[in-house]
C-alpha cells in the first residue's frame, strides 16, 4: 500500500522480573497466563508488533490484565519497555529506534508528537491548576511561550469539548468526572499531536457523558487527521471509533484485523467469547 | 606480642606503664620526630547486624605522632587528645619494630599490666552482673 | 619537591578555572611546573595538573607510552585510584598516545548521564603547542564572540570530542597543555569549527 | 464491458470455539459480473447469502477461493487476501455496503452522518454540506429530519439514510444487504427510485432481496443460491 | 593545644573536592553539581555555600569583597569577611573595581563587573524547581530531561490570576538554553547582568550542597513569555536621596520624623563612589546633608 | 538625614560578641571542663552523636563556649571537624566484640546471657532529688566505697565482652533470613552530596548524626500511624566498642598487627519488625525484618527510633511520609535545620524590596481592571 505507518512498533516486551531460562527462551509452553512458574516473571506485554497509520484509528480490547494500559504506558514512555522497537515516521524519518533514546529525546517526542489521555484524569491534569494552565502547559512543553495564543487555543479547545469558557479558570478538582476527562483530551491535543493515545477514557462515565466523549474523539480524527490508538474493554466504544482493532489476551496479540470483522468474524476462541458476550 | 595486644595494654592500661618504656629508650637513643603529636581523625567503618553491610558511623578524634628510633619508623594513635601518651606509643612501636634489645625485657612487664586490667574489668563486670533480671527466682 | 600543596595547587587550579571559564584562553603554569623536580614521563604541566585536581575521592587513567610508571607517581603524590577507561574520572592522554589510542579514549570514557552529567570524565590531553593564532574557531559559553586557536594534532581527535559531545549535557570536558606549559580548556559546551581556507 | 469482479470456488465455514463446531456456511461459489451491471442474489433465509456479500466487503474472513476485484486505485486484486488498509481505502472510495441496519455514531444527527462519509474521503466541509444535503433531497429524506438523530427515524428513513451516506461516496461497486427487509410498500419504492437511480448513473451492484417481486427489472443477472448457479437474463 | 588555622581553614582535600565540583559546574553551565559541603564556622543557611566557593578558589594574592544585600558593612558581610581575612590574610576591600572575588548576597553590584573579577553568589535555595516538585529525586528528572513546563506553567498562572507575573527576588532564568537556574534571590533588576556577565559567576548553596555557575559571555534570560515580558522592579520617578542616582536598585526607607518615604542606593559602596566623583567634579562637599 | 544603609557592622560584631562573654562569665563561676565531662554525660553523649565527632573533651569544651546550648555545641563540633584532616579508618568494627554495660530485649523474657540492666533511669521514680543541692565530696567517697564492697568478684572467663546477640538464635531457627557479609565499601555523606535513591550505607550515616529530637519525634511518628511499622525491641545494648586501624607500614595484613587506638561508646538497637516478602516464586510471605540504629554514647531513645526509621526507609512506602527517604534524610540533620531557620533573621531588604514591587503593580493592575 502506498501509505506508510506512522507508529510501527516490533516486539514490544514489558517483563516484570527477572526471567529465567524457562521464560526467556520458550515462553508460549512455559507461561501460565503471562506468568512464569518457575520465577514468577510477569510477561505483562509480550512481543506485540503492530502498525497505526496516518490518521486511523487503531482500538485494542482485551479484559484488565491483558497487558493494554502497559502498552500504552510504554508507548508514552511512562514505563521503559524490556525490549523492542518503536519507530515513529515524523521522528528522525522514522529511521530511529525511539525506545532506545535517551530520556531528554523521550520527553521531547512526548510533548511534541505524542497526545495521551489517561483513564484517570488525575495522571493526566494537575487538579490544583486552572483548566486554561493545564491545556497551556502541554503547549509550552511544545515550546509556545505567547500566553494570548496559548489562551486562545484553550478557549477554542474547551469550547470543543463543551467545558464553558467562563470556567477556564477552574481548576479541574471542580469539575466532574467527564467534563475532567474533556479536559484532559483538550490538553491531549493542544499541541497537535500526530499520535493520540486513548486509554479506556469513557470508562466510568455516565451513558450520555460517554457518548459525547466518543464524539469529540471521533470528530477530532476526522477533522485533524490525527492517528490514535484507543484502548478500552468496551467493545461497543470500539466499534464506534476503530477502523482496525487488535484482541488482547495476557500481554499478547491475539487477533487484529478491520473492526467489523473482529466484531462478526471473530477467530480466536477468547475473541468469540468476548463478542458473544456482548449484550 | 603482638602489635594490637601491646597497645591495647599500654593505651587501657595505666599511663605509668608506657611513660616508664617511653623514657628507657629517650634515655639510650635519639628519637626523631617525623610528626609531632597532632590531632586528627579516624573515620569508623562499621559492620551493621541487620543486614551485615558496612557504614560509616562517624568519625573520632585522635592523636597521632610519627618517630624514628635507629632508622625504624613508629606509629602512635590514640582516641582522644593525648599528646604525651601518643608520643609515647610511637617511641614504644619503633622500638619494637628496630627490635631494641630493651624490648626483651618488656614482656612480663607488659604481661602484668594485662593481668591488672583483667582483674579491673572482672570487678567491672561483677558490679553490672548484678543488675541483672533473675528470672529464675520466680519459679515456684 | 619545592611545590607548595596549599599555594601552588591554588594557583594552578585558579588557572585552569579562569581558562574553563574562557575556551580558547591560553595561560600558563611554568611558575609552577619549574618547581615540578620529579622524573616524570609526562609533561611537568600535566604532573601540576593531577596534583591540583586529583586525591584519594577520584579515579584516573592514562594512556600514550609507558604508563606505568607514571600511575604509580600519581597514586603515590595523590593517593587517586588508577582505573580503567571506562570508570575513571580523569583521563590523562600523553603524548606518546597514537591517534588510535585518543579516538578509543573518546569512545571509552563515561559521558555522564542526563540526570548526572557531572559523572563524567575529564580528559587531560598533551599536544606538542597551542597557539592563538589557527583556523580552529571556537564558539560558546565563555567566549565573547569567535576564539581563534590552534592546537597541534587536532584532527586527531576533534571529530571523537564532536561525537562524545553530541547530546548536550552529556559529554566530556577537556584540560589541553603543551610542552611550554601552556593551558586551555575545552568543556563539552564548545562548539568548534575549522575555517576553510 | 470490462469485468469488475469475479467471485472463484469461495468456499466460508465458521468454527464455534466454545461449541467445538464448525459450520459451513457457503460452498463452492462462482460468478462474474462486468461493470455497470447489477447482480440479484436469490435463495432461502439463513441460507448463507449474505456470507457472500460480507466475504467481498471483507467483513467476514474469507476461507477459501478467490474474490477477483478491478480496482481503481489498486488495479486486479484478489480481495481474499488484501492488506486491512487496502481495504479500508476500498471501503473509503471504491466500494459501499447497505444493509436494513444502521450502525451510526450516537448523537450524531443525519446530516452529520452523510456529511462525516464525504468528508472522510477528504472532501472539505463546505463541500461536504453541499453533496449531503443533496443526497438527502434524492433519497426524499423530510428536511426537517436532517437535524435530528436517527434512532428516532422509522426503517424506511433509516434506509434511506443509510442508502445516502453509503452513495455519497459514489462506490464504483455497491452491495445491497437485504435493505428492503422490514420495509412498508411506499418505502420500497422510494429505495427502487434510488436503486434505478444508481444503476443509470453506472455503479455496479449486487443485491440480495427478499421478495423476488422488487428487483424484478431490475437485475441483469440473478444468482440463485439454492442451484449455486447464474441464471443470465430473466429471474424465475 | 595548638590552635593553628589551616590556610583557608578547610583541608586540602575538601577544597579539591569544591574545586573539581566547580569546574564541572562551570563546563555545564546552570546545571546544579552536587557536592559534599563541608560544615563552616557560620550558620547553614548564612552563606556556607558562598563561602566554601570562596575559600576553595581564594589565594594569597586575592582581594575579597564581600556584600550582603548591596551593602558591605551589613552585619552578615563583615562576619563572613573577617572570617575569610583572618584564615587566609587575604586583603579586603569595599571597593568593587579593586575586588577580584566579590562574594555577595542577593545582589550583584551596580559598578559593571570585570573579565578578572568572580562573582560569588551564596544561594539558599537552588532548586529552581523546588515549588513545582517537592522531591530532589524528581527534579533531578525534569533537568535531564529538560522539561521545564512546570516553571513556565506557574508564570502562566500567574498571568491568568494577576494579570501579569507575580515572581519576586529570584525570578528563574534560562542558561545557555538549556538549564532552569535559580539566580539565587537577587532582584529582577539583576537578572539582566548575568546575561553575557565580563567576569564568572559561581553559585553555592551550602545547606542544599549544590555548586552551580554562568561562565562570562553565556546567555542568561528571564523566564518570560513573548507577550508578556518580565517587568523588573521599577523605581520610576524615584531616586537616592543621597546621590541622586536614578537607574540603580533602592531601598526604600521612611522617616522616623516626617513619616516620608524617600529612597536611598541599595549598593552602598557605589553610592559612596558616586557622591565622591560629585565632590570632585562639583568641588563642593555634602557637608551636612 | 542619616546614611542608613547598615553601617559599623564590624563594630557592633564586636559588642555582641562581648556580650556573649559577659553572659557568660559575670556570675564568676568558672565551669570546668572536668566538671562538665563527669557529670553531663548525656549532653556530651548527645552533642559528640549529633556531631558525628567522638571527643569527650571536645565536646565539653563546646558545651562550656555554647554555654550548654546543644545545638550551638554541635555546631561548633561540626566545623572543628572540617579543619582536621582524616588520616585513618578504622578496621571494619564488629559490635560482637562490645564489651557490655548493659543490654536488655523486649522480645523475650529469658534471653541467653540474660537481661542486664546496667545503668538506666528507667526505674528511677522521676522525683527531684533535693539531697542534689548539698551533695558532699565526703558523702561520694562514701557511698562508692560502700559500693566497692558490696560488689564480689566473680569467676571463670569475661562474659561481658562475648554475649551472644538475640538475633542469632532467631536466625538459627530460621525465622530471621541470613546475610552474607556485604564487604561493598560504604559510601561517606561527608565527602560525596547525598544522591536519591540512596545506599542502606549513607542512610545509616544520616540516621545515626541525625538531630536527637527530630530522629526521636519521626520515629514515633512512623509506629503513631504516619508510617507501616510495627517495631519490638529485639536488643538493644550499651557498651564500650574497641577499635584498631590497620598499621599503615604493614604488608601482611595481620589483624593482630593491627594499631589498638582506644574505644568509643555506643548504643546499639536491634528492632524486630514483621513484613511481608516475595519468595523466589513472587509469592506473599511473612517475615521478620531487622531495623538497626547505633549511636555515639549512652542514648537510647535515638537508637531505637534510628532502627525503626532505617526499617521504614529500607522499605520505601509512598503513602507515609515516614518512609520517604526524602522527607527523612534531608530534614533531621542539626546544623542544616538550625541553619536554615536561623537564617530567616539575616536581612531579607532586598528580598522584601522586590516582593512589595511585586504587589504593588498587581494591585494597581487589578484596581485599573476594575476600572
Amino acid at each position: 500500500m502506498h501509505d506508510k505507518p506512522i507508529l510501527h512498533v516490533v516486539n514490544l516486551k514489558k517483563q516484570y522480573g527477572p526471567g529465567c531460562a524457562v521464560c526467556s527462551h520458550n515462553h508460549e509452553v512455559a507461561l501460565e497466563k503471562n506468568r512464569c512458574p518457575e520465577c514468577g516473571t510477569v510477561f505483562a506485554c509480550n512481543d506485540l508488533s503492530f502498525d497505526v497509520y496516518p490518521g486511523e484509528i487503531l482500538g485494542v480490547v482485551g479484559e484488565s490484565g491483558s497487558g493494554k494500559s502497559t502498552m500504552m504506558k510504554c508507548l508514552y514512555f511512562d514505563e521503559e519497555v524490556s525490549s523492542g522497537e518503536a519507530y515513529i515516521s515524523c521522528y528522525e524519518e522514522g529511521e530511529t529506534n525511539v525506545f532506545q533514546e535517551s530520556s531528554q529525546k523521550l520527553r521531547h517526542i512526548r510533548n511534541t508528537i505524542l497526545g495521551m489521555v489517561y483513564q484517570n484524569p488525575v495522571l493526566g491534569l494537575k487538579m490544583d491548576f486552572s483548566s486554561v494552565g493545564n491545556i497551556a502547559e502541554k503547549m509550552i512543553a511544545a515550546g509556545d511561550r505567547n500566553v494570548n495564543r496559548m489562551e486562545n487555543r484553550s478557549k477554542v479547545l474547551l469550547e470543543h469539548v463543551h467545558i464553558p469558557i467562563a470556567r477556564m479558570k477552574d481548576e479541574p478538582k471542580k469539575f466532574s468526572g467527564g467534563m475532567q476527562q474533556r479536559v484532559q483530551i483538550a490538553k491531549a491535543l493542544s499541541n497537535h499531536p500526530p499520535i493520540l493515545l486513548l486509554d479506556e477514557v469513557t470508562t466510568g462515565l455516565d451513558l450520555s457523558v460517554q457518548a459525547s466523549v466518543l464524539d469529540l474523539i471521533k470528530t477530532i480524527q476526522q477533522e485533524l487527521g490525527i492517528s490514535m490508538i484507543v484502548v478500552s474493554h468496551d467493545l461497543a466504544v470500539i466499534r464506534m471509533l476503530a477502523d482496525r482493532t487488535m484482541v488482547m489476551l495476557d500481554g499478547r496479540i491475539i487477533e487484529q484485523g478491520l473492526t467489523d470483522q473482529i466484531l462478526e468474524n471473530p477467530q480466536h476462541a477468547y475473541t468469540q467469547q468476548l463478542v458473544y458476550s456482548l449484550i | 606480642m603482638k602489635r594490637k595486644k601491646r597497645m591495647r595494654i599500654l593505651i587501657d592500661g595505666s599511663r605509668e606503664v608506657a611513660k616508664k618504656l617511653a623514657s628507657q629508650i629517650e634515655e639510650s637513643y635519639d628519637v626523631e620526630i617525623i610528626m609531632q603529636p597532632q590531632e586528627a581523625l579516624t573515620m569508623i567503618k562499621m559492620r551493621e547486624t541487620a543486614k551485615k553491610t558496612q557504614f560509616y558511623l562517624g568519625e573520632v578524634l585522635v592523636t597521632e605522632c610519627k618517630v624514628q628510633v635507629n632508622n625504624q619508623g613508629g606509629i602512635g594513635i590514640v582516641v582522644g587528645l593525648d599528646e604525651e601518651l601518643a608520643y609515647q606509643l610511637a617511641i614504644i612501636d619503633a622500638a619494637f619494630e628496630a627490635n631494641l634489645i630493651e624490648t626483651q625485657n618488656w614482656l612480663p612487664l607488659l604481661e602484668a599490666e594485662e593481668l591488672n586490667i583483667k582483674t579491673r574489668l572482672k570487678a567491672e563486670e561483677a558490679k553490672i552482673y548484678k543488675t541483672k533480671v533473675q528470672f529464675e527466682t520466680m519459679d515456684v | 619537591m619545592a611545590m607548595d600543596v596549599v599555594h601552588d595547587t591554588q594557583k594552578g587550579y585558579r588557572t585552569i578555572l579562569h581558562c574553563m571559564s574562557r575556551p580558547g584562553t591560553i595561560e600558563n603554569v611554568s611558575e609552577i611546573a619549574d618547581k615540578v623536580t620529579v622524573s616524570i614521563e609526562c609533561l611537568s604541566a600535566t604532573f601540576v595538573t593531577s596534583l591540583t585536581l586529583l586525591d584519594r575521592e577520584v579515579s584516573f587513567s592514562v594512556v600514550g607510552g609507558d604508563t606505568k610508571k607514571m600511575e604509580e607517581l600519581f597514586v603515590a603524590y595523590t593517593m587517586a585510584t588508577s582505573a580503567s577507561l571506562k570508570t575513571a574520572d580523569y583521563v590523562f592522554i600523553t603524548k606518546q598516545a597514537s591517534k588510535e589510542q585518543i579516538i578509543s579514549v573518546f569512545q571509552n570514557v563515561k559521558t555522564g548521564t542526563l540526570i548526572n552529567p557531572q559523572q563524567s570524565a575529564t580528559i587531560i590531553l598533551e599536544t606538542e603547542y597551542l597557539s592563538n593564532s589557527g583556523n580552529l574557531l571556537l564558539t560558546g559559553p565563555g567566549i565573547e564572540d569567535t576564539e581563534e586557536v590552534s592546537i597541534a594534532n587536532n584532527e586527531y581527535w576533534l571529530e571523537a570530542r564532536n561525537n562524545v559531545n553530541s547530546e548536550y549535557p552529556l559529554g566530556v570536558d577537556m584540560i589541553l597543555l603543551d610542552e611550554f606549559a601552556h593551558v586551555m580548556c575545552l568543556p563539552r559546551t564548545t562548539v568548534t569549527k575549522i575555517r576553510e581556507v | 464491458m470490462a469485468q469488475l469482479l469475479e467471485v472463484k470456488a469461495l468456499n466460508k465455514s465458521f468454527t464455534i470455539h466454545h461449541l467445538d463446531k464448525t459450520i459451513h456456511a457457503v460452498k463452492d461459489i462462482n460468478f462474474s459480473l462486468d461493470e455497470g451491471q447489477f447482480i440479484g442474489i436469490v435463495g432461502k433465509s439463513g441460507s448463507g447469502k449474505s456470507t457472500i456479500l460480507k466475504m467481498i466487503y471483507r467483513t467476514y474472513l474469507p476461507e477459501e477461493g478467490e474474490i477477483i476485484y478491478h480496482s481503481k486505485q489498486f488495479g486486479k486484486m484478489d480481495l481474499m487476501c488484501a492488506a486491512e488498509r487496502e481495504m479500508i481505502y476500498l471501503r473509503k472510495y471504491e466500494i459501499g455496503y447497505v444493509s436494513q441496519f444502521l450502525s451510526v455514531m450516537p448523537r450524531t444527527t443525519a446530516r452529520a452522518i452523510v456529511e462525516n462519509s464525504v468528508i472522510e474521503m477528504g472532501k472539505s466541509r463546505q463541500e461536504a454540506k453541499q453533496v449531503a444535503e443533496e443526497a438527502l433531497r434524492h433519497f426524499d429524506l423530510d428536511p426537517e429530519l436532517w437535524d435530528n438523530y436517527p434512532v428516532t427515524f422509522s426503517g424506511g428513513e433509516k434506509l434511506r439514510l443509510n442508502i445516502a451516506s453509503a452513495i455519497v461516496k459514489k462506490p464504483r461497486l455497491l452491495l445491497l444487504d437485504e435493505p428492503t427487509a422490514s420495509l412498508d410498500d411506499a418505502s420500497k419504492v422510494k429505495v427502487r427510485e434510488a436503486i434505478e437511480k444508481l444503476k443509470q448513473e453506472g455503479t455496479t451492484l449486487i443485491g440480495i432481496f427478499h421478495d423476488l417481486q422488487f428487483m424484478d427489472g431490475l437485475c441483469d443477472k440473478v444468482f440463485d443460491f439454492q442451484q449455486g448457479k447464474c441464471l443470465e437474463g430473466e429471474i424465475v | 593545644m595548638k590552635n593553628k588555622t589551616h590556610f583557608a581553614l578547610m583541608d586540602e582535600g575538601s577544597k579539591k573536592e569544591i574545586r573539581r565540583a566547580t569546574l564541572k559546574a562551570v563546563a555545564i553551565p546552570g546545571y546544579q553539581v552536587p557536592f559534599a559541603s563541608r560544615e563552616m564556622p557560620i550558620a547553614r543557611g548564612w552563606g556556607t555555600g558562598g563561602l566554601q566557593l570562596t575559600l576553595s578558589i581564594i589565594g594569597k594574592e586575592d582581594v575579597l569583597k564581600v556584600i550582603d544585600q548591596g551593602a558591605d558593612e551589613s552585619v552578615n558581610a563583615v562576619n563572613i569577611k573577617k572570617l575569610v581575612h583572618h584564615t587566609t590574610g587575604v586583603e579586603t576591600t569595599t571597593e568593587t573595581e579593586d575586588a577580584t572575588i566579590i562574594q555577595s548576597r542577593h545582589r550583584i553590584p551596580e559598578v559593571p563587573v570585570t573579565e578578572k573579577q568572580i562573582i560569588v553568589l551564596q544561594v539558599p535555595i537552588p532548586e529552581p524547581l523546588r515549588l513545582v516538585e517537592p522531591s530532589e529525586m524528581k527534579t533531578k528528572q525534569l533537568h535531564g530531561e529538560k522539561e521545564y513546563s512546570g516553571a513556565w506553567l506557574m508564570l502562566f498562572e500567574q498571568i491568568m490570576k494577576y494579570g501579569k507575573t507575580a515572581t519576586y527576588a529570584d525570578h528563574p532564568v534560562f542558561v545557555h538554553d538549556r538549564y532552569v537556574m535559580a539566580p539565587s534571590p537577587i532582584p529582577r533588576f539583576d537578572n539582566i547582568k548575568m546575561n553575557d556577565s565580563k567576569a564568572l559567576i559561581l553559585l553555592g548553596a551550602g545547606r542544599e550542597k549544590k555548586i552551580y555557575a554562568v561562565p562570562p559571555y553565556t546567555k542568561v534570560t528571564s523566564l518570560a513569555f513573548e507577550d508578556y515580558a518580565m517587568e523588573v522592579e521599577s523605581f520610576a520617578g524615584k531616586h537616592c536621596s543621597l546621590c541622586h542616582s536614578t537607574d540603580v536598585f533602592l531601598d526604600e526607607l521612611v522617616n522616623e520624623e516626617t513619616n516620608v518615604t524617600y529612597y536611598q542606593c541599595n549598593d552602598t559602596s557605589n553610592c559612596l563612589a558616586t557622591l565622591n566623583e560629585k565632590e570632585k567634579v562639583v568641588e563642593v562637599g555634602i557637608g551636612n546633608a | 538625614m542619616a546614611y542608613v544603609a547598615v553601617k559599623g557592622g564590624s563594630e557592633a560584631i564586636e559588642e555582641s560578641i562581648k556580650r556573649l562573654t559577659f553572659e557568660r562569665i559575670h556570675t564568676q563561676q568558672v565551669l570546668e571542663i572536668e566538671a562538665i565531662m563527669a557529670g553531663m554525660q548525656g549532653m556530651i553523649d548527645q552533642v559528640m552523636s549529633e556531631s558525628s565527632l567522638y571527643s569527650e573533651l571536645l565536646a565539653a569544651l563546646a558545651i562550656k563556649q555554647a554555654q550548654g546550648n546543644m545545638e550551638e555545641a554541635v555546631f561548633l563540633l561540626r566545623a572543628h571537624r572540617s579543619t582536621l584532616p582524616r588520616n585513618y579508618y578504622t578496621r571494619v568494627i564488629e559490635t560482637d566484640n562490645m564489651f557490655v554495660e548493659r543490654r536488655i530485649s523486649a522480645s523475650f523474657k529469658d534471653i541467653p546471657g540474660g537481661q542486664i540492666l546496667g545503668a538506666s533511669y528507667d526505674y528511677t521514680h522521676r522525683l527531684m532529688d533535693f539531697n542534689l543541692l548539698s551533695e558532699s565530696k565526703e558523702a561520694m567517697q562514701k557511698w562508692l566505697l560502700e559500693y566497692e564492697q558490696e560488689s564480689q568478684h566473680s569467676s571463670g572467663a569475661l562474659t561481658l565482652q562475648s554475649l551472644p546477640k538475640v538475633v542469632a538464635f532467631l536466625q538459627k531457627e530460621g525465622l530471621f533470613p541470613t546475610y552474607e557479609e556485604d564487604q561493598a565499601e560504604p559510601l561517606d555523606v561527608t565527602k560525596r552530596s547525598v544522591q536519591f535513591p540512596t545506599t542502606r550505607s549513607e542512610r545509616l550515616q544520616i540516621l545515626t548524626r541525625g538531630q536527637t529530637g527530630a530522629v526521636t519525634s519521626l520515629g514515633y511518628a512512623a509506629i503513631r500511624g504516619y508510617g507501616a511499622v510495627h517495631p519490638t525491641v529485639g536488643e538493644l545494648r550499651v557498651g564500650k566498642l574497641p577499635l584498631t586501624v590497620a598499621y599503615p607500614m604493614d604488608r601482611t595484613n595481620d589483624e593482630e598487627n593491627d594499631l589498638y587506638i582506644g574505644q568509643i561508646k555506643v548504643t546499639e538497637v536491634e528492632s524486630f519488625i514483621p513484613i511481608t516478602t516475595k519468595n523466589e516464586k513472587n509469592e506473599e510471605e511473612i517475615e521478620f525484618e531487622i531495623g538497626y540504629g547505633i549511636c555515639y554514647g549512652q542514648n537510647e531513645t535515638k537508637a531505637i527510633a534510628m532502627s525503626i526509621l532505617d526499617q521504614a526507609l529500607e522499605n520505601g512506602n509512598q503513602d507515609y511520609p515516614t518512609h520517604d527517604e526524602e522527607f527523612i534524610l534531608m530534614h533531621i540533620d542539626s546544623v542544616e535545620s538550625t541553619g536554615f531557620i536561623s537564617h530567616l533573621k539575616l536581612p531579607h531588604y532586598v528580598t522584601f524590596q522586590s516582593k512589595l514591587d511585586s504587589v504593588r503593580k498587581i494591585k494597581k493592575g487589578t484596581i485599573q481592571h476594575e476600572k
